[in-house]
């Protein structure tokens, strides 16, 4: 019997049961960011994973790990501060598309141009769930709602080119039902030096239940992933949304902690205020 | 995404861990199931789902007693042999529902038994070492068995009238 | 005799006295707005100029048209704002690179994806001028200062391709030596209907005095403007930064104004209260 | 970015044109820069602008006096027919600098009355009709005038030694 020695994704699950709505994508993400955690063997006192608010964001109370449940929109600066004071811990920020690209976008945008070697996942259904139903970001603008009658007539906009455009290294498109491509996706993000980018299609299956239908629109990209982040820019515009998998694996130079911090000694000090 | 239909089982030991596997991610989802159906108050399901999950934890403890000698591996997700993108045997989590009824969660433990079923036949059909085959053919059995013991509960439960979703206060309410 | 009718662009320069630094690109992009704005034949009571904060945000003040010098990073929100108050009004935002893409980015990202039909104009001279030289979001990694010794290590990020992304309509890069063409830059995207953006590289001569030599690498784009939008990311992540003229000019469908508001009747309203 | 050196002037009311926006031009620019060096407190060159604005502002007004009949048209930006990317007689406005000298000062009025005259000069070899040359030929005349003009200023000053520019509190410390 050698079962004992490795950690099971099970192993990663909280005692804490989720709130979500029965049939809800997130249950599918929660699955595969535990299968991931246990096929990248670590430990979870290596592991924290951040939230914003939302939905999605309640995801580190699920986890047996280290978990920061923080306010809307800024999650990214709490995990680059944690992963700038404690680099040798996997950070793995968790979010909506809500807290994530609209009152998080300006972090959004910096995260992705730092750098910094961290692993941030988007659970888009394209609406604010929690809060019963606002268009987000992502939501189509024919979107028809009581809260937003004939639709918002406003564009979406592309995550994924944003980040590109803004300076990620690795960015993958995945859907949530599709457990075993997602937590291999999630570890391969992970591995990846920089700034790794999910936008994970994760249905709202109260107040969008025709993503149900995203089951059977995802696909397999029609080419490898590139390293040319200009290629990976137009081939994400011109998609049709459900290619499912890495669309970019880049060589950028990853923000390096410690880069600009002399070590000073107080004689070095002094001197600086000599006149 | 990735399936591997070719990727032949080559060893006792990696059927075993498939089975127990099986049985694991079982367990697991009918756990998470039990779960939220006791935070929806839905509390017959939630003991129906425990049920099968207690069903499945037995199963999977036979297993380990047989993997006694011969032992379990340790394999990454991506290791796995599964014919399809997913374990064979994982209730479909995205039909679930708050109002959900016995009828469609046996609905769902059945397409997931047959599944499982299907998994072992294609082993039983397409392997070439004769022990691999006389394992899978037993695995085959018990999941024919746990078929036909979803049948006959569904025939206690039969499917609800049209409108077991409605709710005069609806989470979805946009006020 | 007929110089009288229309308006020349000194009658567009208020009187007072800019304090930017004698040299400084956003001298000749005041003159590029003010012959813009003769050359569109708009009267000063139909113009307003809205900023944010930074050296190039004091340019509402040195024009005769309406004006609001606003908060650090919060111009788009007062012009998003205003146009929809009075869309008779030709309105027209403008600032720098530190308040538009580093506090400013989110507005940035999502007066883009709105569409909204006003003019986004930014002086990039990557450097924070008022304050004394800190580097920006577009400031290169290994600018060396007293205030960012060895380089921030940071990656610039591509705005042009953010506003790609996040639905712009027109996007044009110019530079601020080029009255010429500056100028018409600025009508053509006054014209063009929906959000428009130039990225105007304006060099910073007091603390970026290399940028003086922006003036001899700038040329003409080597192809025509394209409305893909994919096709004009891919172009911009991949030229030299010099190149000057219009790079994407759309026809994504603006936000109309007035969309989704339906005028009613009390008896309408009494009507949406009944149980 | 565009020239249309090949534009060529086609009326009396266009060259007067031209050569009336040359000067507003001038005047504006000059008049920009004196006000840079007024609040620089570089008192010596705001006036220096100001007198070579004001040298501008009778150019101008002769020009518009000579227009009175045949008249001025209203071009766009775009329409006027530089031979290069501006103006001709625009003062490089990036050159300046608020500790510059009367040299640096009339170092760009001189650039600035010299490429005035390259314009006429141009006109005058390459336009067909007589009228238009004879009136160019006048125009290229007082553009060679000034440029007598600023030389000679320029002999009363000279190129300042090196380090005109050092500040013991330069605007561009970090600290």
């Amino acid at each position: 019997m050698n079962v004992s020695a490795p950690l099971k994704a099970s192993d990663f699950k909280s005692d804490l049961k989720p709130v979500w709505c029965p049939g809800c994508g997130d249950y599918h993400v929660l699955l595969s960011l535990t299968k991931a955690l246990a096929d990248l063997e670590r430990k979870p006192e290596e592991v924290a994973v951040i939230s914003g608010i939302g939905c999605s964001s309640r995801i580190p109370a699920y986890l047996k790990c280290y978990g920061f449940h923080g306010v809307h929109g800024r999650s990214l600066p709490l995990g680059t501060g944690l992963k700038v004071a404690r680099p040798d811990m996997t950070v793995i920020v968790a979010g909506g598309d809500g807290d994530g690209f609209s009152i998080g976008g300006n972090h959004f945008l910096h995260a992705c141009r730092r750098n910094i070697d961290l692993t941030y996942i988007v659970m888009d259904n394209r609406v604010y769930g929690m809060t019963k139903g606002q268009p987000s970001p992502t939501t189509e603008p024919d979107w028809d709602s009581a809260l937003s009658p004939g639709g918002t007539g406003l564009n979406p906009f592309h995550p994924l080119v944003i980040a590109l455009a803004s300076g990620a290294n690795f960015v993958a498109r995945a859907f949530s039902g599709d457990i075993r491509g997602t937590t291999k996706l999630i570890s391969d993000a992970v591995n990846h030096p920089g700034f790794s980018f999910i936008q994970i299609l994760s249905p709202c299956v109260t107040f969008r239940p025709e993503q149900k239908e995203w089951k059977s629109a995802i696909h397999a990209p029609p080419v490898e992933a590139t390293d040319d982040p200009a290629r990976a820019a137009r081939r994400i515009m011109t998609d049709d949304g459900f290619n499912v998998g890495v669309l970019y694996r880049g060589d950028r130079r990853p923000y390096k902690i410690g880069d600009g911090v002399e070590h000073k000694t107080v004689a070095d000090l002094e001197q600086e205020f000599q006149i | 995404m990735s399936a591997n239909p070719d990727n032949e089982i080559s060893s006792l030991s990696e059927l075993l861990t498939h089975a127990y596997a099986i049985e694991e991610d079982a367990i697991d989802r009918y756990h998470m199931l039990g779960d939220q159906m006791e935070v929806h108050n839905n509390h017959e399901l939630a003991k129906l789902f425990r049920d099968l999950a207690g069903h499945e934890e037995k199963h999977a403890a036979e297993i380990k007693a047989r993997a006694e000698t011969i032992g379990l591996m340790n394999l990454k997700s991506s290791e796995y042999k599964w014919p399809d993108t997913e374990g064979p045997e994982l209730a479909a989590l995205d039909e679930a529902h708050y109002r959900m009824t016995p009828w469609h969660a046996l609905q769902m433990a059945l397409k997931a038994e047959t599944r499982a079923f299907e998994f072992f036949d294609h082993i039983v059909n397409t392997v070439t070492d004769p022990e691999i085959k006389k394992w899978a053919e037993e695995f085959r059995e018990e999941e024919a068995e746990h078929v036909t013991l979803v049948e006959r509960l569904l025939e206690k439960n039969p499917e609800p009238p049209a409108g077991w979703a409605d709710d005069d206060d609806p989470p979805n309410l946009q006020e």
